[in-house]
């Protein structure tokens, strides 16, 4: 067997040696080291497995990347086409509320960070109360989101179920974009493209929806996995050795973060 | 080099991952990726001849000009049920889910996948997704084809659309796990000393379709979940009545799913470079050049998918571009197909089983990829689009070219997994009857399709009779060149010839454990210091 | 599971990393002031970005631009400080990398059909 | 059209020759690799098939070799690139004074319009040595038109105009495929391109030329029209309709009542068909808007053969059922 043969220079040691922490142990081989309780029997030891964890979310997070893409393609190519009605739906956006949320996002993106920290010098009452924090700014930005669709529910704004052009004569923003937006009102006072208008403005609701919606529901797994992660950390799982699962939930919220980062200039801030 | 003496028997080992339990809660929890790779063995199988019964029931209507065997709204619910299953439910996850699963952990080294619960949960999302997707065949089918396009799919189409399109969206998330699985194993598993310059190609194919797998598949689940949307919602997303835009689903869609053709024959590709090696008792021929062409195919097969768009009104700049890029796919696999036949030069040569396979699928690839160029040219392609011809060309890919990597690599680790040889003779039949099967079937359709017939009909002029009924009648024959292994491989489980570690004398760390391998693979950890394929310092074997 | 090391004794055995430093499977600790640091760097550029879109920059192309340009910037503060990519290794940048590579592909290409294809949307108006 | 074996279509048209030349390449080249690749696997497979005393040879990798299968492919395809790319911008830049021929698709036919205004369904009637440019869209879903022996081939895609060119070149009728799937009755959405020699042409634009019978020019037309490729399966069989008691639900208020198949009824029918709409078996009309109006594509001469012909056929029990 090969196994037995004692370990030779390896002559492609070089370049393309690059992320193996365990190929230049050779000659250790076999299972000689200790295996602590968290570290599952197909790992050789803690590196390993936290190496493994850390690029696995990184492949998660790749694939949602590209799952977020292509709502963000459709939504770009559409903005081209129809930038009159966009430009209606972008105003009618709550820019408070989305100005909140954004901060409340980068907020609980910091106690996250925090709650790693924490979790790496071996913090525990630290874990705990990061994590809470991250928790309510979560359910505070949920909340956000819900009153800002509520208010839209409101304004009827809703595709297909509860539509309307807005008006000017009740729409405070449609009245402003009209005075200021030429192309706008030259595509408002034409019957046939108004039409057009109130079509296309639902088209921009539809991926607002969407796209709030699929990152709503990001938000809310993320959730999930820090109150399952608080209730770890308070049973006192994690220790400065071993807080990988905080590590890579907290990879996973930053990118509901950047998501939001991207989702919000799109939506709410192209208003010109 | 030191000398190296490949044991005849490896040490008996009584314990093995089949037989440390028998009950079903065993195999249905199980966190062991052989048993994994054995359970999507079984249902990759199931769908198999699921959509194989499909397709010999469009055969067997296309056999005559009028309609008579079925109704028309059947014939269209066949195909698309052909195609769906086939493609979502056979091609994608056959060799990665299957023999990926199985053998990449043994042969890195590890003793399982990186993530076992998430290997596990993959199986449980492709079963169902497969399942979902099962049901609403049986309550109706959908007839939009496998490549659901809008607005006929978001807005015309009657059927379980939506039903249908949700299972492939679950089942599409198994696949990414797979990959991602796959990735994470080829990183961060590998034995001491195996470089990446010592794995085996296998491993270096199965990588590059994870890529793939991880980076193409959301975008089709994303699109796919907007095509509900739209027909749960009634808004206009792909719907030109309300301001939507067909074309983009079209964009959408190939994004995916022209990667996902390499998808399903990269991994093939990995399997004939084993068995070419093995069987010619040589290193590959151009080691680096065949691994790095796997990562090229995979990467560059995402810059092309508008050449499935070239007359769909796409601007005539963006189809340049994409025909252009097309035909940078056509270099790295002329490449692996010159390494594998110059691996035979100077060789000691077998035809066993599996090689008869791998050598089929080198010709029969040869003939599919070369027949892409056609498709791949803009003046060709706009007469070829949606006929026979294209019909003909991607199955000489998938049937010609998965399907006989799939059985070949089947034959090749069949003692492997299951630790009995089949009869050799049997083998040898059944792979001569797929390749003739398979060429009486699809050749015509060449021709078929270049004299204009187009896809999807159900009935058709006569003067296309003639080609029609050489295809079915291939078909005929390469059904029952597939339901031949499924007979003696069943068969050998009980009385099969023991097979021992290594009956083929291959390399490879998965040969150097015993057969079935131990529920950790190894008994102890093996550390490799040779490259792949070191076949020249074997000691001359007898016939 | 191990409930007795909960002592911050590793700040002091990572503390010394040098900032900055790709530190490879070496574990690293950022330091607090970093990461209030990154913090009020993402709020200026918040409030910059409000006030950028309230007033008129090159209308609809500036507007853009100047939009994505600050929000890439946090992005990638985010990226490198709270996820760590600044302190990982190689193999993490081109993961990172590649998602968004990936992502490029996806625009650049249909984009390419799309802005090259004269226009008429007979059902627009 | 020519019913015999045929490894090509017809050349047709004046882009066919510069697509088969092309493809002929192509043919030539697969053929020689395929052959090569084909033999040398062959030859080394018995040539060095296994024999105990040889040893195989150590693997070498050899530079020379990979860089030129590497470079060889790669200015092939660069040939087959610029070659298809000229043939593809021939097809698609319409030459100047090219005539216009408008081209609707919907399920599941082909409604043609003529730059004179003369129409038809399913058939397209050009004439020859002239450039013909087809602007073509669709009502419904994505359709493609497919006409083999010009090597032409462009989708109507719903909302936007598609436009591809072609010179035919021989007089004759040729197939017309929807090349794109489109729903059930997609096989059936197929019709003929006639070149006539530009004088006849020019005739037929001007009139018909009616069949000798009304009942014989009345199933020349319901064929034409491709009326049986609906009134089969998605809509109602008219085998023995005529002289029966129909159910039928009123276009604009769905009341539903019984009326009498005569004359006037088909040919209100057939002029404003969602006037009145046919219950289908199951109870429920058969949706509105399927049938187009025939109203000025007619002549009443036509709409009279075409009853006659209703009229004559019984019912046979060959007629296939909607599907539940």
């Amino acid at each position: 067997m090969t196994q037995s043969t004692a370990s030779i220079p390896d002559p492609h040691a070089g370049p393309l040696h690059d992320d193996h922490a365990h190929a230049g142990d050779a000659a250790q081989g076999g299972h000689g080291h200790s295996h602590p309780a968290h570290v599952a029997h197909h790992f050789d030891d803690a590196e390993q497995q936290k190496d493994a964890a850390t690029l696995g979310m990184w492949c998660f997070l790749a694939t949602e990347v590209l799952f977020f893409g292509g709502l963000f393609l459709g939504y770009a190519i559409y903005r081209q086409r129809y930038p009159e009605a966009f430009l209606i739906g972008s105003h009618h956006l709550k820019l408070t509320h989305g100005t909140v949320n954004t901060f409340i996002l980068l907020f609980s993106s910091l106690t996250v960070a925090l709650s790693v920290h924490a979790a790496a010098t071996g913090n525990r009452k630290g874990i705990v109360r990061y994590l809470i924090g991250t928790l309510i700014l979560g359910f505070a930005f949920l909340g956000v989101k819900a009153s800002e669709y509520y208010g839209e529910y409101q304004e009827k704004l809703i595709p297909k179920l509860l539509f309307e052009l807005p008006d000017p004569a009740h729409s405070e923003h449609m009245k402003e974009l009209l005075e200021h937006n030429p192309r706008v009102k030259a595509a408002y006072d034409d019957p046939v493209r108004r039409k057009g208008l109130e079509q296309q403005l639902q088209l921009f609701f539809v991926f607002y929806f969407c796209m709030t919606g699929l990152h709503a529901s990001h938000m809310i797994i993320g959730i999930g996995v820090m109150s399952w992660l608080t209730w770890r950390a308070h049973k006192g799982h994690f220790s400065a050795e071993y807080h990988t699962p905080i590590e890579i939930s907290g990879l996973y919220w930053h990118f509901v973060d950047i998501v939001w980062i991207f989702l919000f200039p799109m939506t709410y801030l192209l208003r010109h | 080099m030191t000398a190296i003496n490949y044991p005849e028997s490896a040490p008996v080992v009584e314990e093995n991952y089949l037989n440390v339990s028998y009950d079903v809660k065993s195999w249905l929890l199980t966190l062991d990726h052989k048993r994994i790779g054995v359970l999507y063995m079984i249902t990759v199988t199931l769908f198999f001849f699921l959509g194989g019964f499909a397709a010999i029931m469009l055969r067997l209507e296309l056999a005559t000009p009028k309609a008579d065997l079925m109704q028309t709204e059947m014939y269209n619910r066949m195909f698309t049920m052909h195609g769906v299953l086939m493609v979502f439910f056979f091609l994608i996850p056959a060799i990665p889910s299957v023999l990926g699963n199985f053998l990449i952990p043994i042969m890195v080294g590890a003793k399982d996948m990186a993530f076992p619960r998430i290997n596990l949960l993959s199986w449980y999302l492709y079963m169902t997704g497969g399942t979902i997707v099962l049901v609403s065949i049986i309550f109706g089918g959908l007839d939009t084809g496998w490549t659901f396009y809008t607005p006929y799919s978001s807005q015309f189409a009657i059927g379980n659309v939506i039903l249908a399109l949700v299972g492939i969206f679950i089942n599409g998330f198994g696949s990414i796990f797979t990959g991602l699985n796959i990735i994470v194993t080829v990183h961060k598993m590998r034995a001491p000393g195996l470089t990446w310059g010592r794995l085996p190609l296998f491993v270096w194919a199965n990588y590059a379709t994870s890529l793939i797998m991880v980076l193409g598949t959301p975008v089709v689940a994303i699109t796919l979940g907007l095509v509900v949307v739209e027909r749960l919602w009634g808004v206009g997303i792909f719907d030109y009545r309300l301001g939507g835009d067909p074309i983009l689903f079209q964009h959408l869609f190939w994004f995916y799913s022209h990667p996902a053709v390499y998808i399903m024959v990269l991994p093939a590709m990995g399997v004939i470079s084993e068995l070419i090696a093995c069987f010619s008792r040589r290193r590959i021929f151009g080691y680096e050049f065949v691994a790095i062409s796997s990562l090229a195919i995979a990467f560059v097969g995402f810059l092309v998918w508008g050449h499935h768009m070239f007359v769909s009104g796409q601007s005539i700049y963006g189809a340049m571009i994409f025909s252009f890029l097309s035909f940078f796919v056509a270099i790295p696999s002329a490449v692996k197909v010159f390494n594998w036949t110059a691996t035979l030069y100077k060789g000691s040569i077998v035809w066993s089983t599996p090689m008869m396979y791998a050598l089929g699928f080198i010709g029969l690839f040869t003939v599919g990829g070369l027949t892409g160029l056609f498709c791949a040219s803009l003046g060709t392609n706009i007469h070829i689009h949606d006929t026979y011809f294209i019909i003909a060309h991607f199955h000489y890919i998938m049937v010609g070219g998965t399907i006989m990597g799939y059985l070949g690599g089947i034959h090749f680790w069949w003692p492997k997994i299951t630790g009995r040889l089949y009869n050799e003779t049997a083998g040898k039949v059944s792979a001569v009857i797929v390749f003739l099967g398979f060429n009486l079937t699809f050749f015509p359709q060449f021709i078929l399709g270049y004299v204009g017939m187009p896809r999807r009909y159900h009935f058709y002029p006569e003067e296309f009779q003639l080609l029609n009924v050489m295809s079915s009648a291939g078909a005929t024959i390469l059904g029952f060149g597939y339901l031949m292994p499924l007979v003696y491989l069943i068969w050998s489980l009980r009385h099969g010839k023991i097979a021992g570690p290594n009956p083929w004398q291959a390399t490879g760390l998965e040969w150097e454990t015993s057969s079935p391998p131990p529920p950790e693979n190894f008994l102890e950890k093996p550390v490799v210091n040779h490259e792949a394929y070191n076949y020249h310092e074997q000691e001359p074997t007898p016939n | 599971m191990s409930e007795t090391t909960n002592k911050p004794h590793a700040d002091t055995r990572h503390a010394a990393t040098p900032e900055g430093t790709r530190a490879g499977h070496e574990h690293h600790i950022v330091p607090v002031r970093t990461y209030l640091l990154v913090f009020s760097v993402l709020m200026v550029l918040l409030i910059a970005t409000i006030v950028a879109a309230k007033v008129d920059i090159g209308g609809a192309v500036g507007g853009l631009i100047v939009a994505f340009t600050i929000a890439t910037i946090k992005a990638v503060f985010v990226i490198l400080y709270f996820m760590h990519v600044k302190y990982s290794s190689r193999l993490t940048w081109v993961f990172a990398g590649a998602a968004f590579f990936w992502l490029g592909i996806l625009f650049v290409m249909t984009l390419a059909d799309y802005l090259s294809r004269p226009h008429v949307a007979p059902w627009a108006y | 059209m020519d019913k015999g074996f045929r490894f090509i279509p017809e050349q047709a048209s004046e882009a066919a020759s510069q697509v088969d030349a092309l493809t002929l390449f192509l043919t030539l080249l697969t053929a020689f690799f395929t052959i090569l690749i084909a033999a040398l696997i062959i030859y080394f497979s018995w040539k060095y098939r296994r024999k105990s005393e040889v040893r195989p040879a150590e693997t070498k990798t050899n530079y020379t070799l990979e860089i030129a299968w590497t470079v060889i492919p790669l200015i092939i395809s660069m040939v087959i690139f610029v070659w298809g790319a000229k043939v593809f911008v021939h097809m698609k830049r319409v030459p100047e004074g090219a005539m216009e021929i408008y081209v609707v698709g919907r399920q599941w036919m082909w409604k043609v319009q003529h730059p004179e205004g003369r129409r038809e369904i399913n058939e397209i009637h050009v004439p020859r040595g002239r450039p013909v440019v087809l602007t073509i869209t669709s009502e419904d879903v994505i359709h493609s038109v497919g006409i083999p022996a010009f090597r032409f081939k462009m989708d109507a895609v719903p909302g936007k105009y598609t436009q591809q060119w072609f010179t035919a070149t021989k007089t004759g009728e040729y197939h017309l495929f929807c090349d794109q799937y489109c729903g059930t009755q997609h096989a059936g959405m197929v019709g003929k391109v006639i070149v006539m020699e530009p004088g006849e042409y020019e005739a037929w634009l001007n009139g018909v030329k009616a069949d000798d019978t009304p009942l014989g020019s009345g199933k020349a037309l319901f064929d034409a029209y491709g009326c049986a490729v609906c009134h089969s399966a998605q809509a109602p069989s008219m085998s023995g309709l005529y002289g029966r008691k129909e159910r039928v639900a009123d276009g604009g208020t769905g009341k539903i009542e019984d009326v009498q198949v005569n004359d006037e009824y088909l040919r209100r029918s057939i002029l404003d068909p969602n006037d009145q709409l046919a219950v289908a078996p199951d109870g429920k009309p058969y949706a509105r808007g399927i049938m187009p109006s025939f109203r000025g594509r007619l002549t009443e001469e036509q709409l009279i053969s075409i009853i006659a012909y209703i009229k004559s056929l019984k019912n046979t029990p060959a007629q296939r059922e909607v599907v539940p």
